[in-house]
């Protein structure tokens, strides 16, 4: 029954169907990532809807319009790192990246001050239902961002080392997945949140 | 299938649709209904009572079965028969079940119909939880008490709320049950179908004294209804 | 490995792996085992002592209060420290070996959700040092935001327990899509790695909404969030939504597995091949996604749209469908069969009898004028119990004994396993039958006392979960003294054609000495051709 | 699906229009829904223009930037069905 095949023959059945392993355990992780925020989603819709509040006339469309395009321009900056990671090009990979974790940045630093001015408008987490759902939603989005923000200086540190030369671009991708998803995510929220 | 076979299946079918209705028949497995909405569900849960002691008996009775007849002898150590499916029979049991789920929801739904359709004027009373007590609020009279009290034969329409966390009014007799949930009004409909007082339980767990939240039904003839009714107003002035 | 050694350093060598980081899959499959057993034991103290309160009514061993806390941490540590998990640590140990794989996908991924139980159950059950969580496993609010701490230790203790369970899945459905051995196909997959894939892709769906709704709950208590307070406008139903979305489909996550098992031990028992593979491993994956559709059925009363509630009543009932197809494939299995009953096949069996039961009070459940009368009674309670011990446990106990050679590398005593399935079927019956009717005579479920005309079903499920509790008695002498010096196990002692019964017992280090080609289904049994092949298997 | 190419075989630049497309057009759409924000359209019909115009900038994302249109198919369906699960659910749970 069993003919002899060689060692290095795990995730043969993956590559067959060309299905990298980390790869696929990343996208089953993101498929759990999209119901966690569902729960949270569903929760602040159905306030949304259910008692509408006037706090939500507090929130600064264009300023969360402007960290959207920030967001946007990380994840254009995250495919560029992988097109340099993929051409061997380290000088721009490490460009790329750092011009990712800066931009990761600069939307946390939008968030803070968003939050700074409705909490000084007197939106806070436990001044309404609208507040708690608000904050918990957007809250938990900026704590991804924030360990996209570690993750990508982690690989910066690893770029820096050489660590993805000769287009070993696996883990550039891998980071890239959960960055573009967590944009995905806001782009909803953007619009659940601020515009609808 | 040869015809002796044929036969024994045909008498078994026969037997176990005679099992069937007798237990749908036989059984009395819910408390001694008091309300006429009450009969509905009877008849709903007789239906089921019947179906599922058909399925029990053919499982249960094919696996004893089976057990018994193919059970391995000593120093028989032969395999069995191999076949791996047969397409007329698994289309069969998957079938029979599907047909028998659309007949039970069918016939749920028709009996939910039936109970939850309101009736003409029915007296209104609303329904307070607290823990651990159930409080009555007679609108027309502004009379509240720890009982209900409802004439015979009269449509009652609950508004239930609680006060605090989510309690569950149920009425065993009555076969119904409706979450009292803070913050919203959830109604139940009877109508009382025998005179004497029936026991009310809180069924949804609401603290330390969920089990001691009771409180009973008391159905009166309607004079005597309005006879109490006109003491507590007295009373309470 | 134990057997390989001598005892002195062994067992303490031994004992060390076990209890330390190891990324062996088989050396966690063992320690989720052992460990979530132990929850069991736990689990199961907690319900003697409210057995014990409920033999009589009054109140005289435990107050309502006491007896809530009681109640919620019984339930907790069966469902999320014991009847999960333990699948889990069956699949850890046998899923990789039955896929032809040396290991996981991500050992130290499969650690880590091992290695975040412990903690987990440790901190659920110091809960009762600071007023236990007390609001039923149900958690339902606003009850559980005005619980006392424990409550809150609660909350993170289950979203440890889910986040464990989530990473669990994703490995399970990692290592089975991309580690197969060559010429394990789809369609040539054992039956209990069917089941896995449809258990963690329920997993990997439904756990992280709950996880989103214990987050709310926990802000709630801990920062003065407003989610669920009735006065600022919170609505206690979204919870129910919520929690119901992951934990009817948790049903299914802690059934299926153990459909799986039994799958694999009705053709070994049977010496048949099981009857309609496909169909039992496509019901498998329709009961999942169909689980995922129904669980608004858990609020009947709770004042639901109308409009919403007998699409759930049809989709509860359509349930039944892929779970008969289960049921007669595998009656059709030992139909024909050489039956051996053995210890396994009696669980089996048990298995099959109660499920049934479990199930068939599920369809009066769904039937909502009925459920309406029965809801939150101590019919839902017997149920559930038919489908989770009568069902989940009989195939758990199944799989420990089917396995019990492969994994400790000895036989356990057949007498003391008979005597073990005898007492657990006798006082599982016993203990439930009753439930049903107390319930449906008007006994409401999580109570501490109870009118007096309920006494005498009462006692009879008192006398059945005293028979319950001490059943493990024998199983666990049993465990115990056959681990340590039972007669060896060979490679195959039961004959199977699974390729975990290809490799020595107890499995060498990296399961395979060469990556193994298979070019047969895994119950192609009732063929000479097959009968040979496990000696041969054996021997190398 | 398993002829799906392997991550290291597709171009660095993902499709017809290139990365740099993808972010121009997502660019303008999100400007375009902060000036829809600002005008006073009626307000359903701006609801539906909005929940279109997210559902296309998150399909562009995931398509081009996460490379689900070369990549294998299985990985838009791990995707996918959360979220349609999660739509089903959001809405049913909206119910008061």
């Amino acid at each position: 029954m069993t003919t002899s095949v060689e060692h290095s023959d795990e995730f043969r059945a993956g590559r067959e169907l060309g299905l990298n392993h980390v790869k696929l355990g990343m996208w089953l992780f993101l498929a759990s990532e999209v119901m966690f925020f569902g729960g949270l989603i569903s929760a602040f819709l159905h306030y949304k809807l259910n008692n509408p509040s006037l706090e939500s006339g507090l929130l600064d469309v264009l300023l969360v319009g402007g960290n959207t395009f920030v967001l946007l321009t990380s994840s254009y900056t995250v495919v560029m790192a992988l097109a340099a990671a993929r051409a061997g090009n380290s000088a721009g990979l490490v460009r790329n990246l750092l011009l990712t974790a800066v931009l990761g940045a600069a939307f946390l630093a939008g968030q803070g001050y968003e939050f700074a001015s409705l909490i000084r408008e007197g939106m806070t987490p436990t001044s309404s239902v609208f507040g708690s759902s608000f904050f918990t939603l957007t809250g938990f989005h900026g704590l991804h961002v924030l360990v996209g923000l570690l993750w990508a200086l982690r690989n910066l540190a690893k770029a820096l080392r050489g660590g993805f030369d000769q287009g070993r671009s696996l883990g550039v991708e891998i980071f890239g997945l959960y960055w573009h998803f967590v944009d995905i995510v806001w782009i909803v929220l953007f619009t659940v949140i601020y515009l609808i | 299938m040869s015809e002796r076979t044929t036969f024994a299946v045909a008498v078994l079918v026969l037997v176990l649709i005679a099992v069937g209705l007798l237990a749908a028949d036989q059984v009395n497995l819910l408390p001694a209904l008091a309300a006429t909405r009450a009969t509905e569900v009877d008849r709903l849960f007789r239906m089921l009572v019947g179906i599922a002691t058909v399925i029990f008996l053919i499982v249960e009775g094919g696996l004893v079965y089976a057990v018994l007849r193919f059970r391995r002898r000593k120093g028989d150590d032969a395999e069995g028969v191999a076949y791996h499916g047969n397409n007329a029979l698994e289309l069969v049991w998957t079938l029979i079940p599907a047909i028998l789920v659309v007949v039970v929801g069918f016939s749920s739904y028709r009996s939910l119909a039936r109970i939850e359709r309101p009736d003409q004027n029915p007296m209104v009373v609303e329904v307070v939880g607290r823990q651990f007590t159930w409080l009555f609020l007679y609108p027309q009279e502004g009379l509240t008490t720890s009982e209900l009290h409802v004439p015979l034969g009269q449509p009652v329409r609950l508004e239930l709320t609680s006060e605090d966390v989510i309690h569950s009014f149920w009425v065993p007799n009555f076969l119904a049950k409706r979450d009292a949930t803070p913050g919203r009004v959830s109604e139940l409909l009877f109508t009382a179908s025998q005179l004497g007082s029936f026991p009310i339980r809180c069924a949804e767990l609401c603290g330390a004294g969920h089990a001691i939240m009771t409180s009973q039904v008391v159905v009166h003839t309607p004079d005597d209804f309005e006879a109490w009714m006109a003491a507590q107003v007295a009373a309470s002035e | 490995m134990t057997s390989s050694r001598t005892p002195a350093s062994g067992a303490f060598q031994t004992l060390r792996r076990y209890i330390s980081w190891n990324t062996d899959h088989k050396v966690i499959g063992i320690q989720y085992l052992v460990t979530t057993f132990t929850f069991f034991l736990i689990g199961g103290a907690l319900a003697m002592v409210m057995r014990t309160e409920l033999s009589q009514p009054g109140v005289d061993l435990l107050n309502g209060a006491e007896y809530n806390r009681f109640m919620t941490n019984h339930g907790s540590v069966m469902l999320f420290l014991w009847i999960i998990p333990v699948f889990s640590g069956f699949a850890n140990f046998m899923l990789p070996i039955m896929i032809g794989a040396k290991d996981m996908a991500f050992p130290r991924l499969n650690a880590a959700s091992f290695w975040l139980i412990p903690p987990a159950g440790v901190i659920m059950l110091t809960s009762f040092f600071v007023g236990a969580a007390d609001a039923g496993w149900t958690a339902y609010v606003p009850l559980s935001i005005q619980s006392a701490d424990g409550q809150s230790l609660w909350a993170v203790s289950v979203i440890l327990l889910g986040t464990s369970s989530i990473m669990g899945a994703i490995n399970f459905v990692t290592t089975t899509i991309t580690m197969r051995a060559p010429g394990i196909t789809i369609w040539r997959l054992p039956l209990f790695v069917w089941a896995m894939m449809a258990t963690a892709l329920l997993v990997i769906m439904a756990t992280p909404v709950l996880t989103a709704g214990l987050v709310l709950v926990a802000l709630d208590r801990l920062a003065g969030t407003l989610f669920f307070s009735v006065e600022a406008g919170g609505n206690p139903i979204l919870w129910q939504n919520i929690f119901w979305f992951y934990s009817h489909p948790a049903v299914y996550i802690m059934v299926l597995p153990g459909m799986g098992i039994v799958s694999e031990i009705f053709p070994v028992f049977s010496r048949k091949p099981i009857f309609g593979y496909k169909m039992i491993a496509l019901s498998s994956m329709a009961i999942s996604v169909l689980g995922l559709t129904v669980w608004a059925h858990h609020m009947f009363t709770s004042g639901l749209d109308p409009r919403l509630r007998v699409p759930y009543m049809i989709t509860s009932m359509v349930i039944a469908v892929p779970t008969g197809v289960k049921i007669f494939s595998w009656l059709a299995t030992i139909w024909d069969g050489k039956i051996r009953l053995q210890t396994p096949m009696l669980f089996s069996l048990g298995f099959i009898s109660m499920f049934l039961i479990g199930g068939i009070t599920g369809i009066f459940l769904a039937s909502i004028p009925f459920d309406i009368h029965v809801h939150d009674t101590y019919f839902v309670v017997a149920h559930l119990h038919f489908v989770l011990f009568g069902g989940a446990v009989s195939a758990v106990y199944a799989g420990l004994y089917y396995w019990f050679p492969k994994i400790t590398g000895r036989m356990y005593d057949e007498n003391l396993g008979k005597l073990h399935f005898l007492m657990n079927f006798v006082g599982t019956n016993l203990s439930y039958l009753p439930m049903f009717l107390a319930g449906m005579l008007g006994m409401p479920r999580r109570v501490a006392d109870y009118a007096p005309e309920f006494t005498s079903l009462n006692v009879l499920a008192t006398m059945g979960a005293v028979l319950l509790g001490s059943s493990t008695l024998p199983f666990i002498y049993n465990a115990i003294i056959s681990w340590a010096k039972g007669p060896r196990a060979s490679a195959n002692p039961w004959r199977g054609l699974t390729l975990e019964w290809s490799v020595t017992s107890p499995p060498p280090p990296h399961n395979f000495e060469q990556t193994p080609a298979v070019d047969h289904g895994p119950y192609d049994y009732g063929q000479p051709r097959q009968l040979e092949q496990p000696a041969s298997a054996a021997a190398d | 699906m398993s002829q799906a190419p392997q991550e290291m075989e597709h171009p660095a630049s993902s499709g017809r229009l290139g990365y740099g497309g993808v972010f121009l057009l997502l660019a303008l759409v999100t400007a375009l829904e902060i000036w829809l924000g600002s005008v006073g359209v009626l307000r359903s019909v701006r609801t539906a223009f909005f929940l279109v115009l997210s559902l296309f900038k998150a399909g562009m994302v995931a398509a081009y930037y996460m490379h689900l249109r070369t990549d294998s198919r299985l990985y838009a369906y791990i995707l996918i069905a959360p979220a349609v699960l999660l739509l089903v659910f959001a809405i049913i749970a909206a119910v008061p």
